[in-house]
């Protein structure tokens, strides 16, 4: 196909088809523009939960009633789980960068089916709607967690519904999405580029679909389970009716251990794009990398126990469980010595996006190792459901994931939008969100250790100087994220073009210009024998 | 850290702390060497400093490394955290039992005499095994300080936890699972005292439960209602929980809904013995079905009736 | 493309299938209408197996594609019972 | 959906969407294999009481709808061959035979599921909070949903068949593109591919 046609002269962000305006974009089934559509969406989502975040953290500023009443700290924990786990950083870095650049990394004009994709879209923004209209109409706001445990989830008199629901169709959609990737991966990438030569990004992404595709309806089914128990009481979960609460609470983890490796595996994958390009060196160990990949998306199917050592399984199930919980932190292991040695002997050029992604490792390291100390039973009993928990996950979500998309943002910026941003107040930014980040999470660690259990609303004296280091980090925090956001805004307007390949990366998407045309490609490029995507000789 | 201030304070501390501090030297260890050999890196293969990179594609024998290393870590890792846990499943059969019951939100403990308190105490060095009793959904049983911890789940068998306190003094106990509104409230404390002391407690409390009526009935009724916990969801001052307030409850004429139609019910004997025994028969306005649980069971006709002579006297 | 072409499945091979799904599924109603206690499950899950390999690799065209996507489907029924096999590592030791 | 499962773009590649068809699939198959684990958790509970409650259900009822699906799944499967010898009044015409099968099974399970609610067996109805044991609940809790979410997706199939008709009558479905009618193929077959295990599960271990 090499009608060189006229759409191909204009950029992405540019060109006109069929429709106007915002028609144009919302009916448009090119990945690079759902991709953008995705972002912006999340962007929205993401500010009100950092403002619900900050709000919990005003609220444990002091024991006692601080700025709102228990009833609405509950709830504002909720819908912060929920839009942070179901509408950011499940969907993130796949529905975000995986949309805008994996087609041109694998040499495609677009993703196999380009209409599913646009669906996909719309079910993410219905579930997104469907969440609030849980929040504003009936009477209570969802108040279960982002765990929806059973029996409290139907116990509850709080408008849950919609918010189930909602948590269903965005599951649909990252199943959708997951289910496009994996046949694009497959039948669409050039010639030439064989699975040995395909960018670990794309990589990443092809471990996270499988998950996405073989987890998400085990939770799907187990919420329509809780909806059906809450207007039918089938009985399913109801210990009343005889249902065993433990058992939602196997199918929820069976789901929800492997969506964090879903959050976390892209992460990695763009990490790995981003420390061979500024050291202009091969990357260590391709295929060990490769292969810890598809270890962690095999085995973190099989760990959800660890969620629930003091739940009362049996001894046998606990056991087994730690030793493999133990066992999938091996393949991280193996990508952190990687990406180490990656940049020994290298030339490495200290941009925004490489201080990044060692930012992500340090914190990265932080979070999966205080993973171990979960993992280990002794120590589990322990500081299970403690701030020692929510220390550990929001270090390695947040800062696993968060930090890489940060990093990814800053990376393929310019070829997004075409333009460069200012570079001074993106590490400007970097440090402050970096201080921010220690001075509001380790805290949480000695909390827990003190034995502070989380989802509280108030707590006791000896908790509070803690809490008041930690909130004051929030601040810190926030003061960071606006700097690097409102640099990256202002940068996407009326920042300076960017050159086509301004950080001398291999992989194909440098090679087309920045922003790139409607198809991607006039012509579909060919992979010979020597080349690869970290071929820095 | 917390432990070196409490050291021992149950059996179990020893074996949780020990991992605990294997774990984080672990931990510690690749943390601080990792990110020390990363930044030299960075300084060291800097662009200026370096500005030709040397091609290296891997080293299978490296990869070997530094996966049989941390394998081998992790299963010591593994092993200590087994061993630290297994005794904790195990109870002694010559253990105390106590039974805990667990609502919203508030804990409850019967002994084996009948007694029943809101507060645990314990004889030191005796070993305990808690058989858990959730009445309505899940929460957890957690004393930082002893190391443990165990999920309450309604209508599980065999729901027990066992420890032996070894230091006299009170420790908290906190629900460590999220039950609802006021889960952060739902806590109370472990007091261990010495044998001699327990024991004296244990059938000095007994005699005052037996002569109960020697006190004045309102008081014998708040009591009651102070262990069994309904001063989590009621005020007596007027303020709104989840329940309505017990503030000049006595004679009032209140709005309720019974099945699906409305009435005015004037509070008088019967209807408080009803909202104890069956509480979603009549649901007062404005709050909601299915959160208080009936009593049956675990209140006396005797014991309502005294609750009954308190309430009275809130006027 | 070529290649599916070639792979018009006959009537016949269709045909032969589901005379032997229906005699799998009288032969499982027999089975377990004799009493066989614990075994009736495993007799009457075996059938469904057999059944149901029949129904993929014909049926569903299984036999005449291209190995990789036996390979998912194995796979993915492998995972399947492998997360029973664990479910049940709690269920059947609780005490 | 199915209908999105195909290339906007105008370039057909079969086997992207066989794939997409087959990956899809297995997302099918994980949500009635959650319900599975849950079935098989509480049947290992409540050996009795399961025992008991599948006495209440009909083998004959539950063996004619097998036969008529497994009939079904041959019809479907010989119209995909009968396209690619394009004789296409025969595919329309299995086709068409397929799905008043589907037809079938829904009345039986009406009929069924209409016996069950007269004797007063409906999810929370009060006969089978006050009367029956904690096993049964679970049970009839389970047979309602599993098979009510089965029939759905003959429903989903019927409607995935006709649009396949339509396009065949149009022209837009042929022997050299054959994609379409063959996932609709498939997906038919996955419902199968569930009954068969749902008979067994439901009626016949008792
Ligand atoms: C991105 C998401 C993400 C990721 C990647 C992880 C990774 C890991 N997690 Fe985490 N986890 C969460 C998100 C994530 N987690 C969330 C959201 C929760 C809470 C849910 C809730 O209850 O609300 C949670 C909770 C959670 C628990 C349950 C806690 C509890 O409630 O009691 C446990 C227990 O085992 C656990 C363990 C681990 C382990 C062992 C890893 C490992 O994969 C980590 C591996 C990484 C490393 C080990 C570091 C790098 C390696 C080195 C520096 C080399 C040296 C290493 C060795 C010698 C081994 N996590
Ligand atoms: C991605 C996950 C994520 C993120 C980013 C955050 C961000 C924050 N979180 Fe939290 N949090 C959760 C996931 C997350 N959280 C979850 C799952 C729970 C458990 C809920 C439950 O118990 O049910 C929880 C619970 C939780 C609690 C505990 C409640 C309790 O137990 O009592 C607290 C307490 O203060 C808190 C605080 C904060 C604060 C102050 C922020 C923020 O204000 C910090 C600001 C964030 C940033 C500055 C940037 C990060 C950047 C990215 C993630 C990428 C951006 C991507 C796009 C724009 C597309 N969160
Ligand atoms: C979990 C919270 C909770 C606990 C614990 C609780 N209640 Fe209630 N109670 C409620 C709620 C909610 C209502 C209102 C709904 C209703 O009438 O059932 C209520 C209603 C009542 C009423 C009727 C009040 C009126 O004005 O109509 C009485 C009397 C009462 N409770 C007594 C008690 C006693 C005595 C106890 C302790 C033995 C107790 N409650 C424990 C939640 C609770
Ligand atoms: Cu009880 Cu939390
Ligand atoms: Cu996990």
């Amino acid at each position: 196909m090499t009608n060189s046609n006229a759409a191909n002269d204009v950029s992405y962000l540019e060109y006109q088809g069929k429709y106007k305006g915002l028609l144009s974009w919302i009916l448009s089934t090119d990945h690079k523009r759902i991709g953008l559509m995705y972002l912006y969406s999340m962007g929205v989502m993401f500010s009100i939960g950092v403002l619900l975040g900050l709000a919990m953290k005003f609220e444990l500023l002091a024991p006692g009633k601080t700025i709102m009443s228990a009833e609405l700290y509950n709830a504002t924990f909720t819908v912060h789980g929920v839009i942070m786990i179901f509408m950011i950083v499940v969907p993130g870095l796949p529905a975000v960068f995986g949309n805008l650049m994996m087609p041109i990394m694998i040499g495609a004009k677009d993703v196999a089916f380009p209409k599913l994709n646009l669906m996909s879209w719309y079910l993410y923004v219905t579930g997104v709607v469907l969440v609030l209209i849980a929040l504003l109409t009936g009477r209570g706001l969802p108040d279960t967690g982002w765990t929806f445990y059973a029996p409290y989830s139907f116990k509850t008199g709080t408008n849950m519904l919609p918010a189930i629901f909602g948590a269903f169709v965005l599951g649909f959609s990252s199943i959708l999405t997951g289910l496009n990737f994996l046949v694009t991966i497959h039948r669409m990438r050039c010639p030439g580029l064989k699975w040995s030569k395909l960018p670990l990004f794309v990589w990443t992404l092809y471990g996270t679909a499988w998950i996405q595709l073989l987890a998400t309806p085990v939770v799907g089914i187990t919420l329509v389970l809780v909806a059906l128990e809450r207007v039918f009481g089938i009985g399913v979960f109801d210990p009343a009716l005889g249902g065993d609460p433990v058992l939602y609470q196997h199918l929820f983890w069976i789901y929800s251990h492997p969506a964090v490796y879903i959050m976390i595996l892209p992460a990695m994958g763009a990490i790995s794009e981003i420390i061979p390009t500024f050291s202009q060196k091969a990357i260590f160990g391709y295929k060990a990398i490769i292969a810890s990949t598809m270890a962690i998306a095999f085995v973190g199917y099989l760990v959800w126990g660890h969620h629930m050592y003091t739940a009362g399984m049996s001894g046998t199930a606990q056991y087994y469980f730690s030793l493999l919980t133990f066992i999938v932190a091996i393949p991280s292991a193996i990508k952190v010595f990687n990406w180490i040695s990656t940049m020994y002997k290298g030339s490495i050029n200290v941009q925004t996006p490489f201080y990044w992604a060692i930012a992500f490792i340090f914190v990265f390291m932080i979070g999966g190792l205080s993973g171990l100390v979960l993992g280990s039973l002794a120590t589990n009993i322990y500081v299970h459901d403690t701030a020692f928990v929510v220390a550990h996950f929001h270090f390695i979500v947040f800062g696993g994931t968060g930090f890489a998309f940060f990093a990814a943002m800053h990376y393929w910026f310019p070829k997004i939008f075409g333009r460069m941003y200012d570079k001074k107040w993106a590490n400007t930014g970097l440090l402050i969100f970096f201080i921010g980040f220690m001075t509001l999470y380790s805290p949480m660690f000695v909390l827990g250790m003190q034995g502070m259990p989380r989802r509280y609303y108030d707590y006791l004296e000896q908790f509070h100087s803690g809490n008041i280091l930690s909130t004051f980090g929030s601040w810190i925090l926030v003061t960071g994220l606006v700097i690097i956001i409102v640099n990256l805004i202002r940068s996407a307007r009326s920042g300076p073009k960017a050159e086509m390949n301004p950080w001398g990366s291999k992989t194909l998407e440098w090679t087309v210009p920045s922003p790139p045309p409607l198809e991607n490609f006039n012509e579909i490029p060919t992979y010979d024998e020597n080349e690869g995507p970290y071929n820095y000789k | 850290m917390y432990s070196s201030e409490i050291t021992q304070a149950s059996n179990f501390v020893k074996g949780v702390d020990s991992t605990f501090v294997l774990i984080l030297g672990i931990a510690f260890f690749f943390l601080i060497a990792l990110t020390v050999v990363m930044l030299y890196f960075v300084f060291r293969y800097n662009k200026k400093r370096n500005p030709k990179p040397t091609q290296i594609e891997g080293s299978v024998s490296l990869e070997i490394v530094w996966t049989v290393i941390p394998f081998i870590l992790t299963m010591v890792m593994f092993y200590f955290g087994w061993a630290g846990y297994k005794p904790m499943r195990n109870a002694p059969k010559d253990a105390m039992e106590v039974t805990v019951y667990g609502r919203m939100w508030n804990f409850s403990f019967e002994y084996g005499n009948g007694m029943r308190t809101d507060t645990l105490y314990l004889p030191k060095d005796k070993p305990v095994k808690l058989n858990l009793k959730a009445l309505d959904v899940i929460h957890s049983l957690y004393i930082p300080a002893f190391r443990v911890k165990q999920d309450m789940v309604p209508g599980m068998k065999n729901n027990t936890m066992w420890f032996k306190p070894q230091r006299e003094g009170e420790f908290e106990l906190f629900c460590a699972e999220y039950c609802g509104l006021q889960h952060s409230y739902m806590y109370t404390s472990v007091v261990v005292m010495p044998d001699s002391a327990f024991n004296n407690w244990y059938s000095d409390t007994a005699q005052v439960v037996a002569s109960a009526n020697v006190e004045s009935p309102a008081v014998s009724g708040r009591r009651i209602m102070q262990n069994i916990g309904c001063f989590a969801c009621h005020s007596t001052d007027g303020s709104k929980l989840v329940g309505p307030s017990f503030k000049g409850i006595w004679g009032h004429t209140q709005l309720v809904q019974t099945g699906r139609e409305e009435r005015e019910i004037i509070v008088d004997e019967d209807y408080i013995r009803k909202s104890v025994y069956d509480p979603n028969a009549d649901i007062a306005d404005g709050f909601n079905k299915g959160l208080m649980l009936s009593y049956e069971g675990q209140l006396s006709d005797e014991d309502v009736n005294l609750i009954i002579e308190y309430l009275k006297t809130l006027k | 493309m070529s290649e599916e072409k070639n792979h018009i499945v006959p009537y016949r091979v269709y045909i032969l299938v589901l005379l032997a799904l229906i005699a799998l599924t009288f032969s499982s109603i027999g089975i377990t209408s004799i009493e066989l206690r614990e075994y009736t499950v495993a007799a009457a899950l075996i059938f469904a197996s057999i059944k149901s390999f029949l129904v993929l690799t014909y049926f569903m065209h299984l036999k005449y594609d291209k190995p990789y996507i036996r390979a998912m489907v194995g796979f993915v029924f492998a995972i399947f019972v492998v997360v029973i096999i664990i479910t049940f590592l709690d269920y059947l030791y609780r005490t | 959906m199915e209908e999105t499962l195909h290339d906007g773009h105008g370039h057909y590649d079969a086997e992207a969407s066989k794939i997409g068809m087959w990956l899809f699939i297995f997302t099918e198959l994980l949500l009635f294999g959650g319900l599975f684990i849950i079935y098989s958790v509480y049947r290992f509970l409540n050996p009795d009481a399961f025992h008991l409650a599948a006495g209440e259900l009909d083998v004959t009822v539950g063996a004619t709808n097998t036969v008529i699906l497994l009939v079904s799944s041959m019809t479907i499967a010989m119209s995909t061959s009968a396209l690619r010898y394009k004789n296409k009044k025969l595919t329309l015409g299995l086709i068409g035979i397929t799905l008043l099968l589907a037809l079938g099974f829904l009345i039986n399970k009406y009929f069924e599921w209409g016996l069950k609610f007269e004797h007063g067996i409906w999810p929370g109805s009060e006969h089978l909070v006050n009367d029956m044991s904690q096993g049964e609940i679970l049970f009839f809790g389970l047979y309602f949903v599993m098979t009510g979410l089965h029939a759905l997706h003959i429903i989903i199939g019927m409607v995935i068949m006709s649009v396949a008709a339509v396009r065949i009558l149009k022209g837009t479905v042929y022997a050299e593109r054959a994609a379409m009618l063959d996932n609709a193929g498939l997906y038919w077959h996955l419902v199968d591919l569930i009954w068969i295990f749902l008979f067994p599960l439901f009626y016949l271990i008792t």
